[in-house]
């Protein structure tokens, strides 16, 4: 094993100091572009409805990056829910730790988080901020009720779970796709409806990237995986190739 | 787009269309899949008849349809083509009947009908093939669509002569494959033309086309089964009888043969290829086999392994017929397409008759069979004579045109190679005739009734209809439409008089 | 640049449609899924025909998401190659979607799971083939990449969840050696448009370690010897629509990028070293991968390591295209036409011998025997797709050998050719070791289960299509060949290696 | 979370004369390191766990030097595009990198290995 392995390792090491040689290298002796694209974004900004450099080249220069990359998030949660193991949970779901400090402690917490994200929404705007910021911290809301059993893990998601995973994209594809339907191009707004328009695909992401976050996070960890014990591993096992077939 | 410039296509899709029929006909269905096999073969059979007649008044059909951006799929109707697709289909509809016979009652019978009708559709579509790249892709599917036929029997002896098969297939494949894209590399898209494409090509190409005409014999030398290429033939005996006719009278090794024919006739031409003095090794190459292959024919005790190394043999007179420059040669050769094609066949199903009625597979085993069954063994001896060159019988014909071919040419080795092959057809035909008519009855065989055929009528009747063919091509060998008149009417198309 | 700048909604359809189907199925679950499928599938090849028609009337179409066009925007962009691309994953996926619907019918609890990742790799895919820009087109790879893990790990067992993850660090390590090209590209030129790249880019030392590694990155995700170790247990292990399609288009899309940015972009920098290397590259994958399929037991492990030796013959067209400049158009044609055969027959040969498996239960390929008798029309349909893959006529795969074997002669490059003709003999031979076994007197199988008809004649359908390629390429590649930047891109004496 | 580079430059202020070495560049520099660290950490260890923490360092090497690369020049105005870029790219990895976790625990919930299976490499 080692024997084999042994090589493997100088060879990582030689080829990471080339690597890292060789791109120090190149970005020394790399040329400089003759135009940058800084002047552009400011040029446009008035026509992207945002104050925000970052957000106008986010939701409106290149909304069409951003748009596919809610999609990629929301994979993070169709490929988790892929191999859960069907079936209901075989152990009865416990609350990690119910101290009653802990409870009232994130009953206390929870609505502050929600007031922040509701600033760093509004702010996104004009300054930095906007839906992915918002979004995480929600996520981080969700994953801490989830920590004191406030709410529970779940078997396959709900309509409400479902529909609040999927809202962010939904609404961003409808508002892309408008356009279309007046023969004018994807993700085009007219300068007057932008601001309007980012605002609600920006209020939608950070639904859907607060609840994709915090199901990452819930649905990675089926209840009955809580405890691991040696003889455990091959008995699950034994029961999930009889689940398939 | 008219009539005619559907009609290859029709005689091309009369089969294939028949062929995929019969792949979702029930197993249990046979009435269904013998009409349908018989509808599809007697409709070829028309749509022969008519283009033969129109080619014999230089009428012209030709389909086109575009393949790649600069290059069509091409199927014409000419003299050459006509010989070897008048030969398929008369022998299909033939085979057809006796195979309905031979095989009732054996599984997997779809099947092998839905190859069976592949294979000849492969089989026309070289013959109508109007450029390599068509002729290619018959050439190509021909491979893919006996090897069903090969194994069908599924014994291990079955399998194994289907891998041997393959390889050789396979790889003269690859080599055509090779050989063809380089010549189109060389003088772009090649069209079959009589008196050849390469006739007014200047010969600074010269070393290149050599090279590309021994890759393209090479190719198709091994379903020639030139020696030393032929190592699949007698292998592949094990398939059921009809399947050994078709394969040895008909569809692959004619293919190969045929396919030669038309490098060297109507790609090469054969001035420009004595010009490059192909012409010479490749009839060395042809004396060789036929010699060699009936000496092997000599020691086999097991019918159907002479048959096969006599194959080996009479094909080769084909080759022999190109190899030697001049018409007289040229029409033995072309004509022996379709001789050896009529009396290898009746000895094919001869032994087919033997095997299924009597249970006969070795030569030692036919004594005295001709009492039992006189009209299959009257059929066998008369294509036996045939195959040594008695006259009346087709294969004199043969002989005679390549004898005066290779005295016109001067090569009087083609003609010691002729007469010591005679000699040795004698040699192993002779001793049969001998065993089936003057030694007593050996083996136990199944009575029968005064009243009853020596065997099933689907089995004697097509037998005796090849034989009668191959008596009546030698009979009446001076008149228009008997295979001697379709091969003077090709050399003059080929040859600048 | 020739071609227009066009509003039309079809370009931008393409890649809604399955994106907001992958959504609404996420939705509704197994509801009107059906329905669903029948509308996306509509819209698809309605847009897809439109942007056809399109595109011979007017050639290259672009279209700039916004209206602020590149290089402030993202453009997308439609040619031949786009085309034929897209023409290659709506036909393989319909086909692949229906059998899907066969498939997943008796469990409900895959088929819930499986219908909204398919959707988002069939938009990921679009969205690969119409972008015209590099930082997108890394979005696009990991949209693709992580839905064809999902797809993967759908099965669910260990074997296919370690694959997975093996799958899912190959294609991820692969994303970043190729966005840190771009962010080097990037800082050399300040600009991700192909096209504005495309007439900047100079094959200075800095921009060649750029295009290497961009190189690198997508030579993993298509799984090119020696980084081909993921795809084996990956497309061996899934389910069987799923290996169908991860075998037939996922990894077309990476191979699609590197022609692409190569004949596109960077020709400049095409050296004889680097286009003979990674051709030996491809050889090495043509024979070994060929000796590997020809030894395993495993039906679906012996089609997996096919994949292996085919994606081995698509690098060919790299010596072969930019060897001379007469060379490019037949080569390029014939490496495109060999992705586009070699989708549709190898994804008709996952899908039969999915039947085969869901049938019999029988995995292991010595255990085959007559199964012919049992199911006719998915061993008739692994036949005819395995004529294409050995590259026998008549089939696509004889088409696109015959183009690479022309490019390779006119170039002179005989030892290209000897690699693809004796490949085919290789191929043949493992193909025939599945087929020959048919021929055996069938046995009785201990569990039979009869499977909804519509699998066995989605498979001979592909098949079909497969064979059908060789008879009428004449149109496809024309359409390959006009108003495409790549290929004409190539055809200029720019590409002739030093 | 906005990534804000600073723009100010090392060697004074002077915009005239030579062009100076820009902040960017040190990021850059700094992002190359960890590419070539991540790199060799993703390779040599098994633990899967270890292997996505190195591709994730692996990650926000090319971050800097996607971001650092624009502003190497000094006194160029801050790249708004790369900045808008490197989120996009960090939202990408923290997706596939939930994914590989969740997949990482359920293999080891089946298996009870936290490494791929016939891996060659030891725990170091």
């Amino acid at each position: 094993m080692s024997a084999v392995y042994g090589p493997i390792r100088q060879i990582a090491a030689a080829l990471a100091w080339i690597l890292g040689i060789g791109l120090s290298a190149a970005i020394v002796a790399l040329s400089r572009p003759d135009f940058g694209l800084a002047e552009l974004v400011e040029a446009h900004l008035e026509e992207s409805g945002v104050r925000h450099p970052v957000t106008a080249v986010l939701l409106n220069y290149r909304g069409y990056d951003t748009l596919l990359e809610i999609a990629v998030l929301l994979l993070a949660v169709l490929g988790i829910l892929a191999f859960r193991p069907p079936g209901p949970a075989s152990i009865p779901d416990a609350a990690p730790d119910s101290s009653p400090v802990l409870a009232a402690l994130s009953r206390l917490i929870v609505p502050l988080i929600v007031l922040a994200a509701g600033y760093l929404l509004w702010a996104g705007a004009h300054r930095p901020g906007g839906a992915f910021q918002a979004g995480a911290v929600l996520a981080g809301g969700g994953v801490l009720l989830r920590l004191t059993g406030t709410i529970p893990s779940f078997e396959s998601p709900n309509a409400w779970l479902r529909v609040s995973l999927v809202v962010g994209l939904g609404v961003f594809l409808a508002v892309a796709a408008l356009p279309l339907f007046e023969g004018s191009r994807l993700l085009e707004y007219r300068t007057a409806e932008a601001a309007m328009v980012i605002l609600v695909v920006e209020s939608a992401l950070t639904v859907s990237i607060a609840a994709i976050l915090a199901t990452a996070f819930i649905g990675a960890a089926p209840p009955r995986i809580r405890c691991m014990s040696p003889s455990r591993p091959a008995h699950s096992a034994e029961g999930e190739r009889a689940g398939q077939s | 787009m008219t009539f005619d410039d559907w009609l290859p296509l029709l005689v091309v899709l009369s089969s294939l269309i028949t062929g995929l029929l019969i792949f979702f006909v029930g197993e249990e269905q046979h009435r269904t899949r013998s009409w349908l096999n018989l509808i599809g073969a007697v409709a070829k059979l028309v749509l022969v008849g008519i283009m033969v007649w129109g080619v014999f008044q230089r009428h012209r059909y030709e389909t086109r349809l575009p393949l790649l951006p600069d290059q069509d799929f091409v199927l014409r109707a000419d003299a050459m083509g006509m010989l070897f697709v008048g030969l398929s289909s008369v022998l299909w509809l033939l085979t057809t009947i006796y195979a309905i016979g031979y095989l009732e009652g054996s599984p997997h019978r779809s099947r092998f009908f839905g190859f069976f009708s592949l294979c000849v559709t492969s089989t026309m579509g070289i013959a109508l093939a109007g450029d390599l790249i068509t002729f290619i892709i018959f050439y190509e599917l021909l491979t893919l669509s006996t090897y069903p036929l090969v194994v069908h029997r599924g014994t291990a002896d079955a399998l194994r002569a289907g891998k041997v098969y393959l390889q050789y297939t396979m790889t003269g494949g690859a080599l055509l494959l090779v050989g063809v894209v380089w010549l189109y590399e060389v003088v772009g898209s090649v069209e079959f033309t009589e008196r050849g494409v390469l006739a007014g090509v200047s010969v600074v190409d010269y070393p290149d086309l050599l090279a590309i005409f021994a890759i393209l014999v090479a190719g198709l030398g091994v379903k020639t089964a030139l020696v030393p290429l032929h190592g699949w033939l007698p292998v592949a005996m094990v398939a059921p009888a009809p399947v050994s006719a078709l394969l040895h009278a008909v569809a692959v090794v004619k293919a190969g043969a045929f396919g030669i024919v038309r490098i060297a006739y109507d790609v090469y031409g054969v001035e420009f290829a004595a010009r490059l003095g192909v012409l010479d090794p490749l009839s060395w190459v042809a004396g060789i086999t036929i010699v060699y292959g009936s000496v092997r024919a000599l020691t086999q005790d097991d019918l159907k392994r002479r048959l096969a190394y006599s194959t080996v043999s009479q094909v080769s007179y084909i080759v022999l017929g190109i190899g030697i420059l001049g018409p007289l040669a040229t029409i033995g050769g072309v004509v022996h397409l379709v001789h050896q094609g009529l009396m290898k066949i009746t000895l094919f199903f001869c032994a087919g008759d033997l095997a299924e009625t009597l249970g006969i597979h070795k030569i030692s085993e036919m004594n005295g069979v001709g009492r039992r069954m006189p009209w299959s063994m009257v059929a066998f001896t008369v294509a036996a004579l045939g195959m040594i060159g008695v006259p009346p019988v087709a294969g004199f014909v043969t002989k005679w045109y390549l004898g005066l071919g290779a005295i016109a040419a001067k090569d009087y080795w083609a003609l010691a190679v002729l007469a010591v092959s005679t000699a040795l057809n004698a040699a192993y035909f002779l001793p049969v005739l001998r065993r089936i008519w003057f030694l007593p009855a050996s083996g136990e065989w199944p009575k029968r009734e005064r009243d009853q055929l020596e065997t099933r009528p689907t089995l004697l009747v097509p037998t005796l209809i090849t034989a009668l063919l191959s008596l009546a091509a030698g009979l009446f060998a001076g008149s228009w439409f008997s295979p001697l008149g379709w091969a003077k009417l090709v050399t003059a198309r080929e040859y600048v008089s | 640049m020739t071609g227009i700048s066009s509003a039309a909604p079809w370009i931008p359809l393409l890649i809604l449609l399955p994106l907001m189907a992958g959504a609404l199925s996420f939705l509704f679950g197994p509801r009107g899924h059906r329905s669903l499928l029948a509308a996306t599938m509509t819209g698809i090849w309605f847009s897809l025909i439109r942007l056809i028609l399109d595109f011979e009337n007017a050639g290259l179409q672009h279209y700039p998401i916004g209206g602020w066009g590149a290089p402030l925007g993202i453009d997308l962009r439609a040619d031949g190659l786009s085309l034929a691309m897209l023409g290659m994953t709506a036909t393989v996926g319909s086909f692949i979607s229906l059998y899907a619907l066969g498939y997943f019918a008796g469990d409900e609890n895959r088929g819930i799971r499986f219908w909204p990742l398919w959707w988002l790799l069939w938009g990921a895919l679009n969205a690969v083939f119409l972008s015209a820009d590099l930082f997108n087109l890394y979005v696009t790879l990991e949209l693709l990449s992580l839905s064809a893990v999902g797809l993967v790990v759908l099965a669910g067992d260990r074997d296919s969840l370690a694959a997975g993850l093996r799958y899912l660090l190959a294609a991820l390590a692969g994303s970043l050696a190729y966005l840190m090209g771009v962010a080097l590209l990037y800082g050399a030129y300040g600009t991700l448009s192909l096209e504005r790249m495309a007439g900047l880019f100079r094959p200075e030392p800095a921009n060649t370690l750029a295009a290497s590694l961009i190189t690198v990155g997508l030579m993993l995700k298509t799984a090119l010897f020696p980084l081909h170790f993921w795809l084996p247990p990956a497309h061996g292990s899934a389910l069987a629509p799923v290996s169908a399609l991860l075998s037939g288009l996922v990894i077309k899309a990476s191979f699609y990028m590197l022609l692409r940015l190569w004949f596109e972009v960077f020709p400049s920098a095409l050296t004889e070293v680097f286009t003979q290397g990674i051709g030996s590259l491809g050889a090495i994958a043509v024979f070994a991968g060929a000796w590997l399929a020809f030894h395993q037991e495993k039906l679906k492990m012996l089609i997996a390591w096919s994949t292996v030796t085919q994606v081995g013959y698509l690098f060919l067209t790299f010596p072969l295209a930019a060897a001379s400049s007469t060379s490019a158009p037949a080569a390029l044609s014939g490496g495109v036409y060999l992705a586009v055969s070699h989708a549709v027959a190898k994804a008709a040969v996952f899908l039969a011998a999915g039947a085969m498996l869901k049938v019999t239960d029988e995995d292991r390929i010595d255990r085959l025997e007559g199964v012919g008798r049992h199911l006719p029309i998915s061993l008739f349909a692994f036949a005819m797709a395995g004529v294409s893959l050995m590259g026998l006529p008549p089939s696509g795969g004889f088409i696109a050998k015959w183009l690479l074997l022309n490019a390779a002669l006119s170039s002179g490059q005989w030892w290209w050719a000897a690699v693809l003709v004796l490949g085919g003999l290789a191929s043949a031979a493992y193909i025939f070791r599945v087929l020959r076994r048919c021929f055996l007197p069938p046995r009785e199988y201990a569990a039979f289960h009869p499977v909804p008809l519509v699998m066995p004649l989605a498979a001979l359908s592909l098949a079909g299509i497969a064979l059908a390629l060789g008879l009428a390429a004449a149109y496809p590649l024309r359409l390959l060949q006009t108003g495409a930047p790549l290929l004409l891109e190539a055809s200029a004496p720019s590409t002739v290696a030093p | 979370m906005h990534v804000t580079v600073p723009t100010g430059t090392l060697g004074g202020g002077r915009k005239s004369g030579t062009v100076m070495i820009g902040g960017g560049l040190i990021y850059a520099m700094a992002g190359v390191v960890l590419f070539a660290l991540g790199f060799y950490g993703f390779i040599v260890h098994a633990h899967l766990v270890r292997r996505l923490i190195a591709f994730n360092i692996m990650g926000s090497g090319v971050f800097l030097v996607l971001v650092g690369l624009p502003q190497r020049v000094a006194g160029t105005p801050p790249d708004r595009v790369s900045e808008a870029l490197v989120l996009t790219g960090i939202v990408v990895a923290v997706s596939a990198t939930a994914f590989g976790l969740a997949l990482v625990r359920r293999l080891y919930d089946l298996t009870g290995e936290t490494r791929l299976p016939n891996d060659p490499r030891p725990e170091p």
